[in-house]
C-alpha cells in the first residue's frame, strides 16, 4: 500500500507540476484569473451592493447561491453527527452523587433509580471536578467572546468575517463553556432541541429570504426586490439582505458546531464530555 | 434558550440570586457588552448600534449569570481597587520577566534553577479572588499555579528558590485587599 | 406488393398475453382457467386465419408500433412465410391445450397456473416472431420466447430440471446475446436498416469473408434451430412436461429458430447474395453434418423423448438445408417441412406423453407390446413416424420429395445422398418402436405380472388423433401452404 | 513586499504537515494540526485573504482542532504510524 | 542568484502547494490509522485552498475590502482601480471550500468515533482482522 | 517604517522557529502544546504586523483577536484531555 | 419572472429544512413535508422539460446577476431530462420508503427525510447548475449526505464503509476542485459557457490539459469508474435500503451527466476528441471497467453487493459510450443514463422489498422467493432483463446505441465487452432466479422446516405499487426510446 | 514617536527571544512553561503597546478605538495566557510527568 501510495502520489505530483509550467507568476496582476471576472467585482461591487467588503459582497450576493448550499452543508454535517452518534439508550450502570456530602453511589441494577433532585444528581463514571481557575476565567471570557462573535456576524459587510466566522466563534464559546465546566452544563443551558431547531432555522432564514425575493417577483435571492418590505434607503437593500443572510448563516453554523462537538465528545450520550 | 442559573450558582454553594439582583447583573452585563461592542465596532451607524443593542441584550439575557453569578453591591469598589492593583501587578510581571530572562540567558542556567513545588493555604473564599491570585502567581516570578481549589489551597511550581520564597507574601495581601477578604 | 395496415397481427400476438392476468386471477378454479386458455387459443387462430385470404391474394399486412431509430422499429408484417408458421403454431396450440389439460391433470402436476401462463406467453412470442417485419422485432420475440420457456423447462423444480434449465439458457440466451446481437447490430451499422426484404438488405457493402462470418453468426446464433454444436439444450429440455416438449420443442421454439434462420437467409442476406458468395454450400454442409450425426445419436437413445429430440435436431436441419439449397424447389421443400415436421413430430410427442401418463414408461425398451393395449396411440405414432421419415401417405413425403428435387435442381448430388441416408436412419430409429409396440411381447407377459394398462384418457388421445389425421390430410392437400410459401418467398 | 514572510511561513507549514502525519501520538497530531492551521491562517493573511484567514483561524485552529481532540478523547491516542 | 530568486518567488507557492498536496495524498493512501488519514485529508484540502488563494494574490495590492467606503457621501465617487485590490473571487470560493472541509471533517470524526465504539481500534489492519474474526470479511 | 515592521515580522518568524522546534520534536505531547501555544502568541503579533504592512490594521485586529481566543480554546481542550485520560503515551499503548 | 427552474432545486431544500424542524415538533409531519417538496420539484421538472422542448434552453439567473458574475442555471434538453429523472425517482422512492424507513431508522425517521431531501437537492442542483464551482458545492452536499446515510445502514460495516467513502469521495471532489482551479487560473471565469468561450482560444495549453485530466479523474472517482470504484460496493451495500434505492440509481448517473456536461459544454467536443488523444485510452479503460465489474459481480454472495458491482459495470458502459467520440455513442451514453437509472432503481426497489421481509439478502436467503413474493420477483425479473439487455426493455436500446457507436468508432473491443458483460449479467441474474425459483423444498422436505418458521409474505402494497410501476416503466421507456432519442437527445447533440 | 514605537517593538522582540530561547534551553517541561507562558505574554503586551502607539500616529477617534481594540487583545491575553499555562501544568501533573530536579538532589 505504501509503495502504491508513493507511486500515485508521485504521478499526481508530476501531473500537477506539469500543469504549473504555464502558470502566471505568483502575484501577477495581469493573470487571467485577476482580470476577467474579478475586475468587475472589485470595481462595481460597492456601487451595486453598497458593501465595502468585496468578499462578503461576492459571497452573499453574487454567489449567494453557493453560500446557501455551503450553509446547508454545515447543517447537514450537524445533522449527520446527530444521527450517527446520538444515543438515547439508558445505560445500565449509573452513578449518582449525593450533593450535600459528595458521596458517589454506584447503581448497577437497571431498574433501580434514585430520585434526581436536590439531594442526588446524575454523574458519570469519568467525572472529574472542573478546575476552578479555568472555570472562573472562562466564565468571565465567554460573554465577551460571544459579543465579539455577534460583532463579527454583524460587521461582515465592513470588515473580514461574517456569518460563518461569527457562528464558529459563537459555537466555540459554547464549546469553551462545555470544556471549562462540563458538557452537562452546556446541555442544560442550551438544550438539544433548541440547538436542533436553530440549526434548521438558520438555513431556513437564508432560504426563506431567497423565497421571499422570489415571491416579490424577483429571482431567487435577488435582494433588491426586498425593498418594499424594509424601511430605509433602498440603495442599501442588498447590504441589508446580505446581513439577514449572514445572520442565518451564523445561527446555523453555531448550532451545527455545537451539535457536532457535543455528540462527538460524549459519544452521543450528552453526559460528561471533555 | 433555556435559562437556568442553577448550573453556576451551585458551585458557590449559595442560593440563586433574587429577581432584582439578577436584573441588576443583567443590566451591568448589558452595559458592559454594549461598551465592548462599541470598542469593537468603532462605527456609529444607527443600524449597527441597533444590532449592537440587540446582540448585547441577547448575550446579557442568556449569559448574565456567567459574568456575575452572585450579585453583590461591592462590585464597584472591587473594580476600582482592581484597577489600582493592576499597575503593581504589571510592574511585578516586568520584574519577574527580567528575572526569568536572566535565568534563560544565563550560560549555566541549570545550576541556577531548582524547580520544585510548594504548597500553601490561604483564606481566600471567592472564586474570583482565588483565580486572580492564581493568575497573578502564574504571571509573576518563576512560579506557576498548579492547582488552586475552593478552599484556597495553592500548589505552585517554582523555578528557583528565590521565586518560591516570595510566596504568598505581598501578593496575597494585595489580592485579599482588592476583594475585601481576610487573609 | 400491396400492403395493408391492420391491427390484427398485434391482436393475434397480444391475445394470449392478455389472457395471462385472467389465468392468474382464476388460478383456484381450474376449469374456468382452462376454458379461458381455450377461448384465447381459438380467438388467436381465428385472427390468424382471418388474415389468410389477404395474404393468399399476394398482399401483406403491416403494422409499425415503435420506431426507435430509422430502419429499426418494432413492427409487424404478415407475409406468406410468417402466415404459414403462425397457422401451424396457433392451430397446434389449441390441440396442445387440450392435451396439456389431460396431461397435467393426469399427472397431478404442481404450479399449473404458472405453467399455462408461461405457455401462453411462449405462444404469443412465437406468433410475434412469425409476424416480425424486421430482424429487431424477430430478435425481440426470440428472446421473449427463450425466457418464457425457462420456467416451463424447469417446471419440476428439481435437480435435473435445474441442470437442464441451466443448459437450456446457456445455449439459447448465450448464443443469441453473443452471436445474434452483435451480428444484428453490425448489419444495422452497415446498412442502416433491418427490414426484411426478399432482395436482402445488403447492396454490396459486404465482402465475402464478412458475409460468411455474419451468416455463420446468425446460423449458430439462433441456437433454437439446433445446429450441431449448439444442439445439446434440446435433449436436456426434454425434462419438461410433455406438452412443452411437444409444442415448444417440436414446433414453436425450435421452429422459431429455424424460421429465424430462414428469415435471415432470405430476408436479410437475400438468395442472390448467398448464391453469389456461394454461401449456401457452407450452410448445407453444416446442416448435413447435423442431420447425419443427430440421426446416428438418435439411434442410440433409449429414452423415447430423447430419441424424439435428436430426431428433431436432425429434421430441423432439413429445413435449413432446404433453404440453403437456394433453389425454388429446395426452398419450397425446406419451408414446407416446417409444417410437415410440426404435425408429425407433435404427434410423436403426444404419443410419448400419453404412454407416460398411462403407463409411466419412458424408455423404449419397456414399450414392447404396448401397442395392443393402446392401439390408437400407437397407430398415431406410426403415422407420425411415417411423416417424419417421409413415407407416403404422410405429409413428410411431400417435403422430402421437394428437397430431393431441390438438390437435383441445384446439382448438389452429394447432398441428395445425405438426404437419402438420413431417411433410412430415420426409418431405423422409428419403425422398430412401432414394430415392438404392436408385435413385441410386453413386460407383463414376460413377467406374468397382471398390470392393467389401457389407453390414456380422452384429453390425451383425441389431440394425438387429430394431429395424426392432419398429418395425413396434408399429404393430399398441401396447396394452401404451398401457395403461402410461393407468395412469401416470391417463387 | 510580503514574499519573505510568505516563503518562510510556507516552509513552516510543510514542516508542520510532515510532523503532523508522522507523530506517533494522535493527541500530538491534533496539536500539530492546530499549529498547521495557525500557520496556514498566517499565510492567508500574508496573501491578503483576510476572510479566508479569519475562517481558517476560527475553523482550522479552533473548531477543527477541538473536534479532533474530542475524537481522540473518545477513541484512542494510540497509532502505529 | 539574481535570476533565481524571482523565479523562486514566482513559483514557490505553486510548488509548495504541490508538495503539500502530495503529503496529504500520501497520508491518505499509505497511513494505517484512520485519524491520520483524516489529517492527510485535511492537509490535502488545505493545499487546494493554498493554490486558490495563490491564484488570487496580486503584488502591490491591498486586501479586498474597499477603503474609505463610508468616509462620507462623496467617497463613492472615488474611482476604484481593480489593480489596487486583491482578487476576491478565490477567497469566496475558498471560504466555501473551508466550510465544506470542516463539515466533512466533523462527519468523519463522528464516523471514527462510531468505528471505535464498535471495534475498539482505528488501525486499518486491525480493523481488517476484527472483521475477519466476526466473519464479515468479504 | 514598513521595512522595520517587515524586519520585526521576520524576526518573529525566526523566533517562531524555536517554538516550532519544540512543537515538532518535543519529547512529550505537552511540550508540543507549549510550542504551539508559543507559536500562537507570536502569530497574534505577526497578524497585527501584517496589518500594518498592508496599512489596513483595522481589518487584521479582528483576526488577531479571534486568533488569541481560539488558541486559548485549543490549548484548553488539549490540556483538559489529561484531566480525563491519565498518562502520556506509555499508558495509552497499553489499553 | 418564471421561477420554475429554481423551484426544482429550492422546493426539496425548503422541504428538507422544514422536515428538519418538524423532527423536533412532530416527527410524522416530516414525511408529508418531504413528499410535498418532492412533488413540487417533480412537477416543476416536468414543466421545465416541456418548456425546454418547446422553446429551447432556459437560463435562470440566481440573485438576478448576469451570468459570468452570478450563478446561472442553464437548463437545456439534457439537463431537463436528468432533472426530471432525478426528481421523479426521488419522489417515487419516497413513496415507497415510508414503511422501510420506519423499519430501518426506528429512532429518527424525520432526520432521515431531511438528509434524504438534502441529497436530492444536491443531485438536482448538480444537474441544473451552469457554474463550475457551484457544481462542486452541490457535489459536496450529495457526498456529505451519502456519507451520513451509508453510516446509518449496517451497524457493523456501515461506518467503516462510510469512512472509506469519505476518503475517496474527498479525493474525488478535491481533484475536481483543483481542475476547476486550473481552469479558473487560465480563464478567470467559473461560468461553464463563459469558460468554454475563453477556452476555445487556448486549447494547446498544458494547464488546460491538466485541468481537464483533474476534472475527469475527480468525476470518475465520484462515479466509481473501475480502478476508482473501491468505495462503491461497500458504501451502497451497507447503506439503508431506502437510501440505497436512490443513491444507486442516481448518484453515479448524475456524475456521468456531469462528465458529459464537462466534455460537451465546457471543454467542447473539439478539444476532447481532436486536441487530446485520450479517447482510445479511456475507451479501453471503460472496456476493462465493464469486464471487471461483471467479473467481480460474479463472485459476490450478497445480492445487494452483486448489484453494486453491476453498477460499476454499467458505469463502464456510459463512460465508454461518451468517449466514443461519435454521436451514436454519446446518444447511447445519455440514453443509458436514463435507462440505467430506471433499471437500477427497479432492481433496488425489488431488493428493498426483499430486505423489508427477509432482513438480509445473501443469496441462499432467497430460496423459494418466487413463490413467496411473486410480484416483487416479477419486478426484479423485469429489471434484470433490462440489465441483461433483453428487448423490449430499455436496457436493450441503450446497449444498441452503444454497440453501434462502438462499431462506428471501430472500438470493437468495447462492443465485445458489452456483449460479454451482457452474458455475465445473464449468468448472474439467472443464478439468482434459479435460487429463487427452486425453493429449498426440492432438496428435501426436512430441510425446509429447519430453514425458518417465519412465513414470508409479499411486501407492503405501497412498496409493491412503486416497484411494479417502475418495472413497467422499463418496458415503456424501452418502447418509447425512439421518441426520447428523437425529441431530447438528438436535438441536444446538434 | 517612532522611536518609542521601535523601542517597544524591540523590547517585545527581546522578550519573545527570551521565551524562545527558554523553550529550547530549559531542561524539562515545567520549567519550559515559565518562559513560554510569561515572556510571551509580556512580549505581546509590549508589542501591542508599540503598535497601538504607532496606530495613533494619525490621531482620530477611530484610531483611538482601534487602539482600544488592540488592547482588548492584551486584556484577553492577560486573562487567558496564565490560565492556559496553568492548565498545561495541571495537565502535566495529572499526566504524571515528573519534574526535573537538580542532579545533586536526585540521590
Amino acid at each position: 500500500m505504501r509503495f502504491l501510495g508513493f507511486i500515485i502520489v508521485c504521478l499526481t505530483g508530476a501531473l500537477l507540476l506539469y500543469g504549473t509550467g504555464e502558470f502566471p507568476d505568483w502575484g501577477d496582476p495581469d493573470s487571467p484569473a485577476s482580470t476577467h471576472l474579478s475586475n468587475h467585482y472589485i470595481e462595481k461591487a460597492i456601487e451595486e451592493t453598497q458593501v465595502p467588503n468585496l468578499v462578503t459582497a461576492v459571497l452573499a450576493d453574487y454567489r449567494g447561491f453557493d453560500t446557501m448550499f455551503e450553509t446547508a452543508v454545515v447543517f447537514c454535517a450537524g445533522l449527520a453527527c446527530f444521527l450517527l452518534l446520538r444515543d438515547f439508550s439508558q445505560k445500565k450502570e449509573r452513578f449518582y452523587r449525593h450533593t450535600p456530602t459528595g458521596v458517589i453511589l454506584h447503581v448497577k441494577d437497571s431498574k433501580k433509580t434514585l430520585k434526581v433532585g436536590k439531594e442526588f444528581e446524575h454523574m458519570d463514571k469519568d467525572w472529574v471536578p472542573s478546575d476552578l481557575i479555568i472555570k472562573t476565567v472562562c466564565r468571565i471570557l465567554i460573554p465577551f467572546i460571544q459579543i465579539y462573535a455577534l460583532y463579527v456576524v454583524a460587521h461582515g459587510d465592513f470588515s473580514p468575517g461574517g456569518g460563518f466566522q461569527g457562528g464558529v466563534i459563537f459555537g466555540s464559546s459554547l464549546i469553551l463553556l462545555a470544556i471549562s465546566y462540563d458538557l452537562k452544563t452546556l446541555v442544560r443551558r442550551v438544550n438539544e432541541k433548541v440547538i436542533g431547531i436553530f440549526a434548521a432555522l438558520g438555513v431556513l432564514i437564508y432560504v426563506g429570504i431567497g423565497v421571499i425575493c422570489m415571491s416579490m417577483g424577483g429571482n431567487f435571492l435577488d435582494y433588491s426586490k426586498l425593498a418594499p418590505l424594509v424601511p430605509g434607503d433602498p440603495h442599501h437593500i442588498r447590504a441589508l439582505g446580505m446581513l439577514g443572510v449572514e445572520i442565518g448563516v451564523g445561527i446555523a453554523v453555531t448550532a451545527a458546531m455545537a451539535i457536532i462537538y457535543i455528540n462527538i465528545v460524549s459519544e452521543g450520550r450528552h453526559d460528561e464530555g471533555l | 434558550m433555556i435559562v437556568s442559573g442553577n448550573g453556576f450558582a451551585k458551585n458557590d454553594g449559595k442560593p440563586t440570586s433574587t429577581c432584582f439582583k439578577s436584573f441588576f447583573s443583567f443590566l451591568i452585563t448589558f452595559i458592559l457588552m454594549f461598551l465592548t461592542w462599541i470598542v469593537l465596532s468603532g462605527k456609529f451607524d444607527p443600524l449597527l448600534l441597533w444590532l449592537g443593542g440587540i446582540s448585547s441584550f441577547f448575550v446579557a439575557y442568556y449569559f448574565y449569570d456567567l459574568l456575575f453569578p452572585v450579585m453583590e453591591s461591592g462590585y464597584g469598589k472591587v473594580f476600582f481597587r482592581f484597577i489600582s492593583y493592576m499597575p503593581w501587578l504589571i510592574w511585578e510581571i516586568i520584574k519577574a520577566n527580567f528575572h526569568l530572562l536572566y535565568l534563560t540567558f544565563h550560560p549555566r542556567m541549570k545550576e541556577l534553577i531548582d524547580p520544585h513545588i510548594i504548597t500553601f493555604k490561604t483564606n481566600l473564599k471567592s472564586d474570583i479572588a482565588i483565580t486572580t491570585l492564581a493568575n497573578s502567581i502564574t504571571l509573576t516570578p518563576g512560579t506557576i499555579t498548579v492547582t488552586a481549589d475552593n478552599d484556597g489551597v495553592f500548589r505552585v511550581h517554582a523555578i528557583d528558590r528565590e521565586s518560591a520564597d516570595a510566596l504568598p507574601g505581598t501578593m496575597l495581601k494585595k489580592v485579599a485587599k482588592v476583594f475585601g477578604e481576610e487573609i | 406488393m400491396e400492403t395493408i395496415i391492420s391491427i390484427k397481427p398485434l391482436l393475434a400476438v397480444l391475445v394470449s398475453l392478455f389472457v395471462i392476468p385472467v389465468l392468474v386471477s382464476s388460478s383456484s378454479k381450474p376449469n374456468v382457467r382452462e376454458s379461458w386458455i381455450f377461448i384465447a387459443g381459438i380467438i388467436k387462430l381465428i385472427l390468424v386465419l382471418s388474415m389468410l385470404p389477404v395474404i393468399l391474394e399476394g398482399k401483406q399486412i403491416a403494422l409499425t408500433l415503435f420506431e426507435f431509430a430509422p430502419g429499426a422499429a418494432i413492427a409487424f408484417r404478415v407475409d406468406g412465410l410468417g402466415m404459414l408458421f403462425a397457422i401451424v403454431a396457433s392451430s397446434l396450440y389449441i390441440v396442445t391445450s387440450i392435451y396439456s389439460i389431460g396431461y397435467m391433470r393426469g399427472l397431478d402436476e404442481h404450479g399449473q397456473t404458472r405453467f399455462v401462463s408461461f405457455f401462453a406467453l411462449a405462444i404469443s412470442a412465437t406468433i410475434g416472431a412469425a409476424f416480425s417485419a424486421n430482424l429487431l422485432t424477430l430478435y425481440l420475440f426470440y428472446e421473449i420466447l427463450s425466457l418464457a420457456t425457462y420456467p416451463l423447462v424447469a417446471h419440476h423444480q428439481d435437480e435435473t430440471s435445474r441442470i437442464s434449465g441451466r443448459r437450456y439458457l446457456t445455449f439459447i440466451l448465450g448464443t443469441s446475446i453473443a452471436l445474434v446481437l452483435p451480428a444484428m447490430i453490425y448489419c444495422y451499422h452497415v446498412t442502416g436498416t433491418l427490414e426484411f426484404s426478399t432482395a436482402g438488405i445488403f447492396a454490396d457493402q459486404l465482402s465475402k469473408p464478412a458475409a460468411t462470418v455474419l451468416l455463420l453468426m446468425f446460423v449458430f446464433g439462433f441456437a433454437k434451430a439446433g445446429i450441431m454444436p449448439f444442439h445439446s439444450w434440446l435433449p436436456a429440455a426434454m425434462v419438461a412436461p410433455t406438452p412443452v416438449s411437444a409444442l415448444l420443442h417440436a414446433v414453436a421454439v425450435v421452429k422459431v429458430g429455424v424460421f429465424s434462420i430462414v428469415r435471415v437467409m432470405t430476408g436479410i442476406f437475400g438468395v442472390d447474395l448467398l448464391a453469389n458468395f456461394n454461401l449456401g454450400v457452407v450452410v448445407m454442409t453444416i446442416a448435413s453434418f447435423t442431420i447425419l450425426v443427430a440421426s446416428c445419436i438418435a439411434l442410440s437413445q433409449d429414452e423415447l423423448k430423447r430419441r424424439l429430440a435428436y430426431s428433431t435436431i436432425s429434421q430441423l436441419s432439413y429445413i435449413i438445408f432446404g433453404v440453403a439449397l437456394l433453389s425454388p424447389q429446395g426452398l419450397l421443400g425446406g419451408v414446407i417441412h416446417i409444417v410437415m415436421h410440426a404435425f408429425g413430430k407433435i404427434t410423436l410427442f403426444f404419443c410419448a406423453g400419453a404412454i407416460y401418463v398411462a403407463t409411466g414408461k419412458k424408455y423404449i425398451s419397456q414399450m414392447s407390446g404396448l401397442g395392443k393395449k393402446m392401439p390408437f396411440t400407437f397407430a398415431a405414432f406410426f403415422i407420425g413416424a411415417m411423416g417424419v421419415i417421409g413415407l407416403p401417405p404422410a405429409g413428410g413425403f411431400y417435403s422430402k420429395w421437394n428437397l430431393i428435387l431441390g438438390t437435383l435442381e441445384a446439382q448438389q448430388t452429394i447432398f441428395m445422398v445425405v438426404l437419402l441416408v438420413s431417411s433410412f436412419l430415420n426409418a431405423f430409429y422409428f419403425l422398430p418402436i412401432v414394430y415392438k409396440g404392436f408385435f413385441g411381447k410386453s413386460e407383463e407377459e414376460e413377467d406374468g405380472g397382471p398390470v392393467k394398462i389401457q389407453e390414456a384418457n380422452l384429453c390425451l388421445v383425441i389431440p394425438l388423433m387429430i394431429t395424426a389425421v392432419i398429418s395425413i390430410v396434408l399429404f393430399f392437400y398441401p396447396t394452401v401452404f404451398v401457395n403461402l410459401i410461393k407468395t412469401g418467398l416470391g417463387i | 513586499m510580503h514574499w519573505p514572510i510568505d516563503l518562510i511561513v510556507l516552509t513552516f507549514v510543510i514542516f508542520c504537515a510532515i510532523a503532523a502525519i508522522s507523530v506517533k501520538d494522535l493527541l500530538g497530531t491534533a496539536i500539530l494540526f492546530g499549529a498547521y492551521s495557525f500557520m496556514m491562517c498566517l499565510l492567508w493573511a500574508v496573501m491578503g485573504a483576510v476572510d479566508v484567514a479569519f475562517t481558517e483561524a476560527s475553523v482550522g485552529a479552533g473548531v477543527s482542532t477541538v473536534f479532533f481532540v474530542a475524537a481522540v478523547f473518545r477513541t484512542s491516542r494510540r497509532t502505529k504510524d | 542568484m539574481t535570476d533565481l530568486l524571482p523565479l523562486i518567488v514566482a513559483k514557490y507557492n505553486y510548488w509548495l502547494y504541490v508538495i503539500l498536496m502530495m503529503i496529504g495524498l500520501y497520508a491518505m493512501i499509505a497511513k494505517n490509522n484512520l485519524i491520520k488519514k483524516l489529517v492527510g485529508m485535511n492537509i490535502f484540502q488545505t493545499a487546494i485552498i493554498l493554490f486558490y488563494v495563490s491564484i488570487g494574490y496580486k503584488t502591490d495590492a491591498t486586501i479586498p475590502i474597499i477603503q474609505n467606503a463610508h468616509g462620507g457621501q462623496g467617497a463613492h465617487s472615488a474611482v476604484i482601480h481593480a489593480a489596487d485590490y486583491i482578487n476576491p473571487l478565490p477567497h469566496v470560493l475558498m471560504l466555501t471550500a473551508i466550510v465544506v472541509s470542516v463539515a466533512t471533517f466533523g462527519v468523519a470524526m463522528a464516523l471514527a468515533v462510531r468505528i471505535y465504539q464498535r471495534y475498539q481500534t482505528l488501525e486499518e489492519d486491525e480493523l481488517r482482522m476484527r472483521l475477519a474474526d466476526i466473519g464479515l470479511e468479504e | 517604517m514598513s521595512t522595520f515592521f517587515l524586519s520585526v515580522a521576520l524576526g518573529l518568524l525566526f523566533l517562531m522557529l524555536f517554538s516550532l522546534y519544540r512543537a515538532l520534536f518535543g519529547p512529550t505531547v505537552l511540550d508540543r502544546l507549549i510550542g504551539v501555544n508559543a507559536i500562537g502568541s507570536k502569530t497574534v503579533i505577526l497578524l497585527l504586523l501584517i496589518g500594518f504592512l498592508y496599512e489596513r490594521v483595522d481589518m487584521f485586529v479582528d483576526i488577531a483577536l479571534a486568533y488569541a481566543f481560539l488558541n486559548f480554546v485549543t490549548v484548553l481542550a488539549a490540556s483538559r484531555y489529561f484531566h480525563k485520560r491519565k498518562g502520556l503515551y506509555e499508558e495509552s499503548f497499553m489499553d | 419572472m418564471d421561477n420554475t427552474p429554481a423551484l426544482i432545486v429550492i422546493a426539496p431544500l425548503l422541504a428538507a429544512l422544514l422536515a428538519g424542524l418538524a423532527v423536533w415538533i412532530e416527527e410524522r409531519l416530516s414525511y408529508l413535508i418531504a413528499l410535498t417538496g418532492l412533488a413540487i420539484s417533480t412537477f416543476s421538472a416536468v414543466k421545465v422539460l416541456m418548456q425546454v422542448i418547446d422553446s429551447g434552453t432556459i437560463q435562470y439567473r440566481m440573485a438576478g446577476w448576469a451570468p459570468p458574475m452570478g450563478i446561472e442555471y442553464r437548463i437545456d434538453l439534457l439537463n431537463a431530462m436528468v432533472l426530471l429523472l432525478v426528481a421523479s425517482i426521488a419522489f417515487l422512492n419516497l413513496l415507497a420508503s415510508y414503511k422501510s424507513v420506519d423499519q430501518e431508522t426506528n429512532d429518527r425517521p424525520g432526520s432521515f427525510y431531511t438528509i434524504y431531501l438534502l441529497f436530492v437537492t444536491g443531485l438536482l442542483g448538480v444537474t441544473a447548475t451552469g457554474d463550475l464551482f457551484n457544481l462542486y458545492v452541490l457535489i459536496e452536499i450529495t457526498s456529505l449526505t451519502s456519507y451520513a446515510m451509508v453510516a446509518l445502514g449496517d451497524r457493523d460495516r456501515g461506518p467503516l464503509a462510510s469512512l472509506n467513502y469519505v476518503f475517496i469521495g474527498v479525493i474525488g471532489a478535491s481533484f475536481y476542485l483543483l481542475g476547476v482551479g486550473y481552469l479558473y487560473l487560465k480563464t478567470g471565469s467559473l461560468n461553464m459557457v463563459d469558460v468554454a468561450n475563453i477556452l476555445s482560444g487556448i486549447h494547446g495549453s498544458s494547464t488546460v490539459l491538466v485541468a481537464f485530466i483533474l476534472c475527469m479523474i475527480g468525476i470518475w472517482i465520484k462515479m466509481a469508474l473501475f480502478p476508482m470504484h473501491v468505495w462503491l460496493p461497500n458504501a451502497y451495500t451497507y447503506s439503508p435500503v431506502a437510501f440505497a434505492r436512490i443513491v444507486a440509481p442516481l448518484m453515479t448517473k448524475v456524475m456521468v451527466y456531469v462528465m458529459i456536461r464537462l466534455m460537451i459544454t465546457v471543454f467542447g467536443f473539439d478539444y476532447v476528441f481532436e486536441t487530446l488523444n485520450l479517447a482510445d485510452a479511456v475507451v479501453w479503460l471503460a472496456t476493462i471497467a465493464v469486464l471487471a465489474g461483471g467479473v467481480m459481480a460474479l463472485s459476490q454472495k450478497n445480492l445487494k453487493k452483486m448489484l453494486t458491482y453491476i453498477i460499476v459495470c454499467e458505469i463502464g458502459y456510459m463512460v465508454g459510450g461518451a468517449w466514443m467520440g461519435n454521436q451514436l455513442g454519446m446518444t447511447g451514453a445519455i440514453l443509458h443514463i436514463l435507462n440505467d437509472a430506471l433499471m437500477t432503481f427497479a432492481l433496488f426497489l425489488a431488493v428493498g422489498n426483499m430486505v423489508y421481509r427477509l432482513k438480509k439478502v445473501d443469496l441462499p436467503d432467497l430460496q423459494g422467493l418466487f413463490g413467496k413474493m411473486p410480484w416483487t420477483m416479477a419486478g426484479f425479473v423485469l429489471a434484470a432483463f433490462s440489465i441483461i439487455g433483453v428487448p423490449p426493455t430499455c436496457g436493450f436500446f441503450s446497449k444498441w446505441y452503444l454497440i453501434l457507436g462502438a462499431f462506428e468508432a471501430g472500438a470493437y473491443h468495447f462492443a465485445a465487452a458489452l456483449i460479454i458483460s451482457s452474458l455475465i449479467c445473464a449468468v448472474l441474474f439467472f443464478k439468482v432466479f434459479e435460487i429463487c425459483f427452486f425453493d429449498p423444498m426440492s432438496e428435501g422436505h426436512g430441510h425446509g422446516d429447519s430453514h425458518s418458521h417465519v412465513t414470508i409474505e409479499e411486501a407492503p402494497v405501497s412498496m409493491l405499487i412503486v416497484s411494479g410501476l417502475v418495472s413497467l416503466s422499463l418496458i415503456v421507456a424501452g418502447l418509447y426510446s425512439g421518441t426520447i432519442v428523437n425529441t431530447i437527445i438528438l436535438p441536444f447533440l446538434k | 514617536m517612532d522611536i518609542l514605537v521601535i523601542l517597544f517593538l524591540v523590547t517585545g522582540l527581546f522578550f519573545f527571544l527570551g521565551g524562545a530561547i527558554g523553550i529550547i534551553r530549559m531542561p524539562d517541561f515545567y520549567s519550559r512553561l515559565h518562559p513560554a507562558g510569561k515572556l510571551d505574554t509580556l512580549g505581546i503586551f509590549a508589542m501591542v503597546t508599540g503598535l497601538s502607539i504607532y496606530n495613533l500616529h494619525h490621531f482620530s477617534f477611530e484610531a483611538l478605538l482601534l487602539s482600544a481594540k488592540m488592547f482588548l487583545i492584551v486584556f484577553f491575553v492577560f486573562l487567558s495566557s496564565p490560565t492556559a499555562t496553568h492548565s498545561i501544568v495541571d495537565a502535566g501533573m495529572r499526566a504524571g510527568l515528573r519534574h526535573w530536579t537538580k542532579k545533586k538532589r536526585k540521590g
